[in-house]
């Protein structure tokens, strides 16, 4: 692999950071559960580049990543089951109305 | 720059192999929908195409053309990305699983040792591509036709997967090359069909329902009043979905053929005992193994072709609750018992096997 | 907070599965059904109005069109209610070949149904054996009227015309004169169609799943809705007006009457319909034997040329295919008859669509509106 | 060599660029596709980085399920306000927050710092050698053995998620 | 199977309502001739004595009154010839004609009755849903099956080509 590390992880990072800013802006229940996906990509994509530059036979970079994609798989289905709930309670899905605790 | 070391460059060695997977595509395409149509008028005992071309060979290039001159009619009101994309984005799972399918001794495109993962994560993109075709044609009918028909793709993509553990389990590789040097090492009659009929059973019926067709077509059937959530496409759009449907049914098949009638391997006119290597010797050598390799492939693929085609000609439509019941309620715990069944037999003959007890003859079948 | 949208749609009246132009408005909570409600008209000729300008003679035609695919039962029918009317004998083999032919239309009729249903639900193969074995009785019909589908046959006092020659042919006849002879026909259908219809539709998992449980219909509906034939006799009730109120000289032949169970659902339609086709040619067997045996040739009873009935009324119940005509004819003392009202049992039956609909699937529906088997052409006239 | 850059170059330019427009993407479903792609081009990077497995896993996970299940929460959540998200008017306070100049900033100094901490660390910038590359085999015997506590504890994880999301969103049918 | 015989309800019918003339036609069946205000009465009275199956209700238009004819008969299994009965309510004017709805009691009739209303324009009162069923729904030529009733839509001339003229109207 002649290309520098620095290269994936500075990917990793900037998908990492769109994910964030994303997650910090949007409104949209839904689309900030998308922004976590992402992020959570940027992280795999961290991880496997470790793994692939310095710990290439090691197998605990991939397992750790599928550990990290199923408890994303399950984070997003709870949290798209409490965005259903959400919406079928207060009817709306944007995150700055559902402020019921609001002092 | 000499062909030897022209072919030793990576790039050129895809290009290659990646167009003549493409061509064994459409080319098997055309004689799929050839065959469809004149094995359903067999089953109907009429005679189906027989003007164009010797016994209407010509007659899905005249269907072609006539959807080629049809006007491609846009929808004002549509999204119009999704709606131009949508036919392509199908086409990618359809045309990946020929990537993983060795089709004769070494003619195989890209060996991953993933191979049916990679065949069930390619797999997903059909559920996009039947959203985004919905959801572009921008009318309520064919949305919840796609809506309808990605909940049932992915009821039974899970099935699908399930029900060929079990031959991974046998073969102990991924690898779709050496699940089938496996079963060649099994003897003469040693395809995985006979100890995995459950996985078989399973596969069959779950790929059926993958490909929205037979009885499980819900999608252009009367229940959405509408064709699905190919409503809205006309013209050679529509002549393209049509393409995605039966390269997919070629694909599905050309991998039950790998995996349960043991691919590209078959016995060559040169293994026929006593006059065998007299009469046809001169047909053996690599480039013939590849020959012979390739014609069983086929054969054992348009075999099951075949009975695809038989299976929707002669059986009714489901309703979509009991399509779902049968999926998750059936389906699925059988696959489940199928691995289970496999584990337990495949131990068993481990343990057995020198042994010499009479008892091992249960296992044989899983050896 | 969860309202749950009903979507409203029409079904028709240009619609694949509704055999012609009906048009059904449909409610729908998700998938299920709420509300059905049938929209007729599309296909009304006033048939009453035509034939009140018309001579007895001149109406048959008419009584072809309007279940138009079992023609000679509908002629049969209103022969026999002007024959009851004046009193005219017909001749015996006339009875016979009429009976003859009003049989093998059942079977006609009842293979168009039994195709449709399944064309429906998704089985285009015995969509496509129905009409190959129509297809033969077709051809039959067509060397002994001239008309394959609708044929102004039937004369009041008899036939037309007599049986062509060698039309009838010998118990021998197999398949291959299945479109020459009726005998051939009538062993073809008995030994290869009727067991076929078993093996692909009848013991098909998947038709059974979509048909078992569909719609059940209780006896006491059923009769408090009108419904004759093969929908009532589905229902359990043994009921069959060539039995139970014998016109012309069914009263001759033996058969047994097809009954489904206590809550008859689509399935025991289907089974009544594929049973009393066997029936059918067990009658078409008996009445083939006796015009084997006196050949004779038919002697058309004489009649003045233009019928005028006496002054009086008659209402006359006849077995027709899908359920039971009524012919109510009331005359004047001219040539023209005062009124033929027509009671269509399809016209009955669909009454029962939004009764058996609701709680039904979408798909369902097809299945229901298969299975009560209606034409158009009759419910609208 | 150029060709590793080339082609790096090309999928982290779809992976961003994708990733950008899920943020500023008009339309909800559009966000959901566009995030479908940049799952698939982040899969390809993996393909780059020879680690097939986690690849196909990638694509099975992310751009088959996760995306899927975002398509019908979509589809159920919002059925009524999906045509056009209104375009009030906004202040300018809203409108600098909502265009995410501060979390731009924040992403932005959060890669500069990771990129000048790679640089300066001493780690090996060259990769090891393409040593024995990982086969399946190992993956699944490591997770397997060493792995196995973690693996059960995913499981009744997974196990867990389903049934809080059926308590979550089953209609109460009769 | 033996002949049904409904000799024994007609007489009673006779005896609980005396106005009504019970006649036996020549062609087999028996004819009922009711007063309006009895009908009802004498149609639940059928109905309790096992007059189950409602054949058809239909009118007769004898071109100065109208004459309404309800057909119904014993469905008794096994029972053979079961006679026909029609109740017949004769008198009745040709237009706005008012009779009570038997569709409560048998609703097999309730499309028969709403053609009948379709046709002949006699309302039925307690009709669960009295409107047109085969004419369209905008319908205003009245109603076609009385003996007076003329097409009063305008006429196109008809073009008869083979005998190159046009025959108007």
């Amino acid at each position: 692999m002649q290309l520098p590390i620095y290269f994936p992880l500075g990917l990793g990072a900037l998908l990492f950071g769109i994910g964030l800013w994303g997650a910090l802006t949007r409104t949209n229940a839904v689309r900030i559960l998308m922004f976590i996906e992402l992020m959570l990509n940027g992280v795999n994509l961290n991880l496997m580049t470790f793994t692939r530059y310095y710990y290439p036979e090691n197998a605990t970079g991939p397992i750790l990543t599928l550990f990290v994609m199923t408890v994303a798989a399950a984070e997003a289905s709870i949290g798209l089951a409490i965005i259903l709930q959400i919406v079928r309670n207060r009817g709306t899905v944007e995150v700055d109305k559902v402020d019921l605790l609001k002092g | 720059m000499s062909l030897a070391d022209l072919w030793a460059q990576h790039w050129f060695r895809a290009f290659v192999t990646g167009s003549l997977v493409l061509v064994f595509a459409l080319g098997n395409f055309y004689i799929t929908l050839w065959l469809e149509r004149k094995e359903s008028a067999w089953i109907q005992n009429r005679l189906g195409p027989m003007r164009a071309g010797p016994q209407g060979l010509l007659q899905v290039l005249a269907d072609l053309f006539k959807l080629l001159q049809k006007e491609d009619i846009v929808p004002r009101n549509v999204d119009r990305i999704l709606f131009l994309i949508a036919p392509f984005i199908a086409h990618i799972p359809a045309l990946l699983i020929f990537l993983v399918v060795p089709f004769g001794p070494n003619m195989v495109v890209a060996d991953y040792d993933i191979g049916i993962i990679m065949i069930a994560a390619v797999t997903s993109y059909a559920v996009i591509a039947t959203f985004i075709a919905g959801w572009g044609s921008n009318n309520k009918y064919s949305l919840l036709g796609a809506m309808r028909g990605a909940a049932q793709m992915i009821s039974y993509e899970v099935t699908l997967v399930m029900s060929v553990i079990g031959v991974v389990m046998m073969a102990g590789s991924l690898k779709l090359s050496d699940i089938v040097l496996a079963q060649a090492e099994r003897g003469v009659l040693g395809w995985y069909l006979f100890p995995q009929f459950i996985g078989f059973i399973v596969y069959l019926i779950a790929s059926l329902a993958e490909l929205n067709r037979a009885p499980f077509d819900l999608m252009e059937a009367e229940s959405e009043l509408v064709a699905g959530y190919h409503t809205e496409y006309s013209g050679f759009r529509f002549a393209i979905f049509l393409l995605v449907e039966y390269v997919h049914m070629i694909a599905w098949s050309a991998i039950a053929a790998t995996l349960f009638l043991g691919g590209w391997v078959g016995p060559t006119p040169a293994d026929i005992p006593v006059i065998g290597p007299k009469l046809f010797g001169w047909m053996t050598g690599p480039v013939w193994d590849n020959v012979w390799g390739f014609f069983w492939f086929l054969f054992k693929t348009y075999l099951l072709i075949f009975i695809l085609i038989w299976i929707r000609w002669t059986f009714p439509r489901v309703r979509i609750d009991q399509l779902m019941d049968l999926g998750w309620k059936f389906l699925l715990p059988v696959s489940l018992f199928n691995i289970f069944l496999t584990g337990v037999m495949k131990y068993g003959w481990n343990v057995l096997a020198e042994s010499g007890s009479p008892l091992r003859w249960i296992f044989w079948l899983w050896r | 907070m969860e309202q749950t949208r009903e979507l409203l749609i029409n079904m028709g009246p240009q619609h694949p599965s509704t055999h012609g132009v009906l048009r059904v408005l449909v409610k729908l909570d998700g998938e299920t059904i709420t509300w059905a409600e049938p929209d007729i008209g599309y296909l009304h000729r006033c048939f009453e109005k035509l034939s009140e300008s018309k001579t007895y003679t001149q109406v048959i035609p008419y009584t072809d069109r309007t279940d138009y695919l079992s023609a000679i039962t509908n002629e049969h029918a209103f022969c026999l209610a002007v024959e009851k009317l004046m009193g005219i004998e017909v001749p015996e083999r006339a009875e016979y070949i009429r009976v003859m032919m009003a049989e093998l239309q059942r079977i006609c009729s009842h293979l168009l149904g039994l195709g449709a249903m399944a064309l429906d639900l998704g089985a285009v193969t015995g969509f496509l054996y129905a009409w190959r074995d129509r297809e033969k009785i077709y051809s039959l019909f067509e060397r002994i009227t001239g008309g394959r589908m609708l044929y102004n046959y039937l004369r009041i006092g008899g036939v037309r015309n007599d049986l062509p020659e060698g039309i009838i042919g010998t118990p021998k006849d197999g398949r291959d004169k299945a479109d020459k002879t009726i005998w051939g026909f009538i062993n073809y259908f008995e030994s290869y169609v009727l067991p076929e219809w078993d093996d692909l539709l009848t013991n098909n998992r998947i038709f059974q799943w979509r048909t078992q449980g569909v719609a059940p219909l209780p006896s006491e509906v059923a009769i408090a809705y009108g419904a004759s034939g093969p929908v009532l006799r589905a229902s359990g009730v043994k009921w069959d007006l060539r039995k139970n109120v014998p016109y012309s000289i069914y009263d001759r032949f033996e058969f047994d009457i097809p009954v489904g169970k206590e809550n008859g659902d689509c399935f025991d339609r289907w089974v009544v319909r594929v049973e009393e086709m066997r029936q059918s040619a067990r009658i078409v067997k008996q009445a083939l034997q006796w015009l084997a045996e006196n050949p004779g040739d038919y002697i058309a009873p004489k009649l003045p040329r233009v019928l005028k009935p006496p002054k009086g009324e008659v209402y006359i119940r006849y077995e027709g295919s899908r359920g039971e005509v009524g012919v109510h004819l009331v005359s004047d003392g001219s040539a023209n008859p005062y009124k033929v009202k027509w009671r269509s049992p399809c016209f009955t039956h669909l009454q029962l669509l939004p009764v058996l609909a609701p709680g039904h699937k979408l798909a369902d529906m097809i299945a229901i509106i298969g299975s009560i088997d209606i034409v158009l052409g009759e419910v609208d006239r | 060599m150029t060709a590793q850059y080339l082609s790096f170059g090309a999928l982290a330019l779809v992976t961003l660029w994708s990733a950008y427009k899920v943020v500023t993407a008009r339309l909800i479903t559009h966000a959901a596709l566009w995030m479908a792609l940049s799952f698939t081009s982040v899969s390809g990077i993996f393909l780059m980085l020879q680690q097939e497995f986690i690849a196909a896993l990638q694509v099975l996970i992310y751009a088959g399920a996760i995306t899927t299940m975002i398509i019908f929460a979509i589809m159920l959540s919002s059925i009524r306000e999906i045509r056009v998200e209104p375009q009030e008017k906004r202040s300018i306070g809203q409108r600098i927050r909502a265009s995410g100049l501060l979390a731009v900033v924040v992403g932005l100094v959060f890669a500069a710092f990771m990129t000048y901490v790679y640089y300066v660390s001493e780690i090996p910038k060259e990769a090891v050698p393409d040593a024995g590359l990982l086969t399946v085999r190992q993956v699944g015997a490591t997770l397997f053995t060493r792995f196995t506590v973690p693996f059960e504890v995913a499981s009744i994880l997974l196990l867990l998620a389903m049934i809080g999301a059926i308590i979550l969103t089953a209609k109460e049918t009769e | 199977m033996e002949p049904l015989d409904i000799r024994p309800d007609l007489e009673a019918l006779k005896a609980a309502y005396p106005a009504v003339e019970i006649a036996e036609a020549a062609t087999g069946h028996f004819d009922i001739r009711v007063s309006l205000d009895q009908y009802l009465d004498v149609v639940k009275f059928l109905k309790d004595r096992g007059f189950n199956y409602p054949a058809c209700i239909t009118a007769i238009d004898w071109k100065d009154r109208l004459e309404l004819v309800l057909q119904l008969y014993k469905l008794v299994v096994g029972s053979r010839q079961s006679p026909l009965v029609m109740v017949r309510v004769d008198g009745l004017p040709r237009e706005g004609a008012e009779v009570p709805s038997v569709t409560p009691l048998y609703p097999g009739l309730n499309w028969h009755e709403r053609e009948t209303y379709d046709m002949y324009g006699i309302r039925f009162q307690g009709h669960p849903d009295l409107r047109r069923i085969l004419l369209p729904d905008n319908w205003q030529g009245g109603h076609p099956l009385l003996k007076d009733f003329e097409d009063k839509r305008p006429r196109r001339p008809r073009l008869v080509r083979h005998r190159d003229m046009i025959v108007s109207g």
